[in-house]
């Protein structure tokens, strides 16, 4: 696929930071409100598939991309045995653990620790639940481009995807 | 249901379900046929939804800020439904996908873009 | 806590996660090295497998009926069901799923080790490994769910990841047609589940089949949404079972699939086979008295099902020339045979008949379907094997493999006398008890399980005529295939021989409490060595040692009064099946393979015409036979059940 | 209040934005069947998977609506996009 004209390069220059950033909020923030990771990894493969089409098809490189893919998938699975050392599969071991960013769930009005996450609405609170959210966003990001550059390549370009 | 348009959500499930159906059932053309797949998909999750509305009288988003709005934590919809729906619309993507690559490679090998053609195999 | 127990606490979950991590990593050890790759993918397999047998032996040795359950994130995995956890993510292992989920590893394992060198020809072999290993996580998660809506999900996984592996490297555009058709009409049938799942949850607000099986079975009478729900979802995995009249698209994703993924393609159909079972035991039998007549009307479907699966499969097998194809109809015909003998018992469950023989015929059953895994299995293989030697898949082009791949063609053997359910072999111990007691319940229909056996037999004596006698074909390559290839057929013949000898051990410790976990009937069919099933007995040491004893004496008086002076050789010299040279020009005389039932099918034209026009391949049509298979059923479930 | 009670309160036009959203993807749905051209289809199905997305925002899902928004009207587009323009164009 070529490039197109410079008016649509210029446009997705300006939208590729506003929507990339809204895609990680929306995964970043997926344990508190609506979202998650498969929400925020497929908006910000729909900003991909911008940058595809107005920059041309040589701008991403499929390793890198399948790498994140399979490191996304494998710590999503290892954090499910993570929980296994301290509990069970996927438990969510850091919640109510007070350690450095997930585990802290304070009661906003007395300051105490409230119990199980997701009863009240402190950002670092989920526990296990950001960082499955992480990877679950990881994967999608890279699968969906992948999808879309495949399929991209073997239309306008006529070659064969792997 | 605090609504005035009632059964309106089933009525159009029933509508896409059957326009996918036929979609599916007289259309030759492969593209076509899974335009008819996504809008089959498009009723089966506006069913889920629908369910999830329509469960008694919760009816808020289940986003736990409201209880600190003010909100009681009865007062959300079904929040199981809205996660089987995005599942249902990952693997929608995924057999979407999936399928089109055949019908391109299909293309590629035979150039066939009809079911009349698309019958190597049979008998 | 001892490490034992804790193992058993943990294995529900790891027996899906540990494909899963092995999956997600192959990809990425693929990139350093590609003999470690695959490496670790034969590693994850054997400990998916080693695992899932210490499972296997925990739940079945406590007869079945104890539920294993497993709540993901949960403080206590084991909390019992339903409680407080109705609304996580569960497993729930019993007999039935540690007995389908020993099938998935052990044929997994044996595709996984044939695939080493089947694909190595191939590039992009990170990803067909990962695929098999995440089929093999989408199989046991199926079997092993304990809610509806991840049923639905495994469902998809397993489709869709067959549906990549089917195009695996093909250089044939029906490949892509074929996967296209499987994945068209298991979208569908997905749709459809989705939709009944979703009508349960509207009713009574819960995916936990336990929990749904208690609140349906506390019903003052049926509603019409659980009959809607069953019809919908036992059409759904009929299709998945790849069931007469909405099997189009199966025979067509399990010939053109690469050889290793058709083996598990059988296995994936059978967990669709066990949805089904599930479903209507588990979801539907937990008040009898409620859904008598549910049940009733659900049997008959199965055995209708079952009965045109198992004779249209089998006449449709008789006419192929493609040898994939021709296995794959056969395995639509052997399904026909598990639906049949569960059908009947699901027809007289909680009568006074389910004791006398529905019992037993769903012993057959269940039996068959691990059977009919293991030699299916191995037919598959031994399929691909001939076509990586000799190149072509059309049975009129082979010949003479029987010279260089000595092993192939005895493991060829085992699995067609399996299939056709020649005694001693297990197939036959599976065969006998639906036999007898489908007799019991209807004459006709046993009469027509025997003619399919025969069928059967006899198209697969045309698969060894044409593809191991004969003259050796000049494009063919020599000698035999690589040993990985070799063990991997050698794994599945392995277990074949071992279960013919003692199929009574195997139905008391395996299928005995599978029947119980659906039935909750707590009975056996088996005593000691020998399979009892009310009318007849089968011991398989008897039988070998009274062949073995007639073998003897055979040859005694044949060495006692036979015509001396006559070499074995003359006889074959004849111009005969085995195209030896004539004495006229000394030029082989070959009957293609294709020719062979001729007559036989030429007689049959006025069946065979309209079932071949059936067999279209236009996609449209075949969504159409699924569609009014639904509409059928929904209504002998709406107007026929009280 | 909660955000459903707001939109109760909204009344007529809750339910007439409601109605017009429900109509307009049948219509849509309708128009993809009728559709020869492919790409003209393929903007049908997008405004099909637009107003659904709409719909699960009016049903209290906007979770399900973020991704069907940016899967279905989306990337289902570009994929459909890309198959049309390696095949054939109008359907025959």
């Amino acid at each position: 696929m070529k490039p197109m004209s410079s008016v649509v390069r210029t446009i997705t220059k300006l939208l590729l930071g506003p929507i990339f950033l809204f895609g990680a909020y929306i995964i970043l923030h997926g344990h508190l409100t609506p979202g998650g990771g498969f929400q925020g990894g497929a908006i910000i493969a729909t900003v991909m598939t911008l940058v595809l089409i107005a920059f041309g098809t040589r701008v991403w490189k499929k390793n890198i991309l399948s790498f994140i893919e399979s490191t996304g998938l494998l710590a999503f699975v290892g954090l499910g045995f993570l929980g296994l050392g301290s509990g069970f599969f996927l438990f969510n071991f850091l919640a109510g653990s007070d350690s450095l960013f997930f585990g802290k769930v304070i009661e906003p009005v007395t300051g105490e620790f409230a119990g199980w996450p997701a009863n009240s609405a402190p950002l670092l609170s989920g526990g296990t639940v950001p960082l499955l959210n992480l990877f679950v966003g990881m994967e999608v990001v890279a699968a969906l481009t992948l999808i879309i550059i495949t399929m991209g390549l073997f239309a306008f370009d006529g070659k064969e995807g792997e | 249901m605090t609504t005035a348009l009632g059964e309106l959500p089933y009525i159009t499930v029933i509508a896409l379900l059957a326009i996918g159906l036929y979609i599916i059932l007289v259309k030759k053309n492969l593209i076509k046929i899974a335009m008819g797949i996504v809008i089959m998909e498009a009723g089966a999750n506006l069913f889920l939804i629908t369910l999830a509305f329509n469960s008694g009288d919760r009816l808020s988003a289940p986003v736990f800020t409201s209880q600190i709005m003010g909100g009681t934590p009865a007062t959300y919809s079904l929040p199981t439904p809205h996660a089987l729906t995005l599942t249902s619309i990952v693997i929608g993507l995924a057999t979407t996908a999936l399928l089109l690559s055949f019908i391109m490679q299909a293309y590629k090998k035979h150039k066939v873009t009809s079911t009349d053609e698309f019958r190597r195999l049979r008998g | 806590m001892t490490f034992y127990n804790h193992l058993i606490e943990q294995a529900p979950a790891m027996v899906v996660a540990i494909p899963l991590l092995f999956a997600f990593a192959t990809p990425l050890l693929f990139k350093f090295s590609a003999k470690f790759g695959k490496f670790w993918a034969l590693l994850g397999v054997f400990a998916t497998t080693v695992l899932m047998y210490v499972l296997a032996w925990d739940v079945l040795s406590e007869g079945g009926d104890v539920v294993n359950t497993y709540i993901f994130g949960a403080e206590n995995t084991q909390l019992p069901l339903p409680g407080d956890n109705v609304v996580r993510i569960s497993f729930a292992v019993d007999g039935m799923s540690a007995f389908m989920g020993l099938i998935m590893v052990t044929v997994s394992l044996a595709a996984i080790i044939y695939s080493i060198s089947f694909v190595k020809k191939y590039t992009g072999n990170a990803k067909f490994f990962a695929l098999m290993l995440l089929v093999l996580a989408a199989n046991i998660g199926m079997v092993f769910t304990g809610d509806l809506f991840n049923l639905f999900v495994w469902f998809e996984v397993s489709s869709i990841a067959l549906c990549g592996l089917t195009v695996f490297r093909s250089e044939r555009g029906e490949a892509f047609e074929g996967a296209a058709k499987y994945l068209i009409y298991s979208t569908i049938a997905g749709l459809i589940l989705l939709f009944s799942v979703g009508l349960l949850y509207g009713q009574y607000g819960h995916l936990n089949i336990k929990f749904l099986s208690e609140a349906i079975g506390g019903n003052a009478e049926l509603l019409m949404v659980d009959k809607v729900a069953l019809g919908l979802m036992m059409t759904v995995f009929a299709l998945k079972a790849g069931a007469v009249p909405m099997h189009m698209a199966t025979p067509d994703a399990y010939s053109e699939a690469p050889a290793p993924v058709t083996a598990i393609f059988v296995t994936a159909s059978q967990a669709g086979l066990y949805a089904m079972f599930r479903m209507v035991f588990t979801l539907y039998g937990s008040n009898i008295h409620l859904t008598i007549d549910l049940l009733h009307a659900a049997g008959w479907i199965v055995i209708i099902l079952g009965v045109v699966s198992m004779f249209v499969g089998v006449t449709m097998a008789l006419v192929q020339k493609d040898i994939k194809r021709l296995m794959a109809y056969h395995a639509i015909s052997q399904t026909g045979y598990m639906l049949l003998g569960v059908g009947v018992g699901m027809a007289v469950y909680a009568t006074g008949g389910f004791d006398e023989f529905g019992r037993t015929a769903m012993t057959g059953g269940i039996f068959h379907i691990f059977n009919h895994a293991m030699y299916k299995g191995l037919l598959f293989l031994t399929a691909g094997a001939i076509i990586y030697k000799a190149g072509t898949r059309d049975l009129n082009k082979m010949g003479g493999l029987g010279r260089d791949m000595k092993l192939t063609a005895l493991f060829f053997i085992i699995g067609a006398l399996a299939i056709s359910g020649i005694p001693p072999m297990n197939g036959f111990a599976s065969k006998f008890l639906i036999y007898e007691s489908v007799f019991k319940f209807n004459p006709i229909i046993g009469a027509i399980a025997m003619l399919v056996s025969l069928l059967t037999l006899a198209s697969f004596v045309k698969v060894f005529y044409s593809a191991f006698m004969g003259p050796r074909m000049k494009e063919m390559a020599r000698g035999e295939v690589p040993a990985p290839m070799l063990m991997g057929m050698a794994v599945l013949a392995g277990i074949i021989l071992v279960f013919s000898m003692a199929p009574s051990l195997v139905v008391r410790s395996l299928v005995d409490p599978a029947v119980n976990a659906l039935t909750g009937d707590g009975g056996t069919t088996s005593t000691s060595l020998t399979l009892f099933t009310g009318h007849g007995a089968w011991n398989a040491v008897v039988f070998m040692g009274a062949m073995i004893s007639a073998t003897i004496i055979a040859v005694m008086i044949r060495s006692f009064f036979g015509k001396k002076g006559m070499t074995p050789r003359e006889e074959g010299k004849k111009p005969y099946l085995f195209g030896n040279p004539t004495e006229i020009d000394g030029r082989p005389i070959v009957v293609p393979g294709s020719n062979l039932y001729w007559g036989f099918t030429k007689a049959l034209d006025r069946y065979y015409k309209p079932v071949e026009k059936f067999h279209s391949g236009i996609i449209n049509e075949y969504v159409f036979w699924f569609v009014s298979t639904l509409v059928l059923v929904l209504l002998v479930m709406l107007a026929w059940v009280r | 209040m909660t955000y459903g009670e707001l939109l109760s309160d909204a009344g007529f036009w809750y339910d007439l934005i409601h109605l017009l959203v429900l109509i307009g993807m049948i219509v849509s749905a309708m128009l993809v069947v009728r559709f020869k051209d492919l790409l003209s289809a393929t903007i049908a199905l997008a405004s099909v998977s637009l107003l659904l997305s709409l719909e699960f925002f009016i049903l209290q899902a906007p979770d399900v609506a973020i991704a069907e928004a940016a899967i279905g009207a989306g990337l289902t587009t570009a994929i459909l996009i890309f198959a049309v323009r390696a095949t054939r164009r109008r359907e025959q």
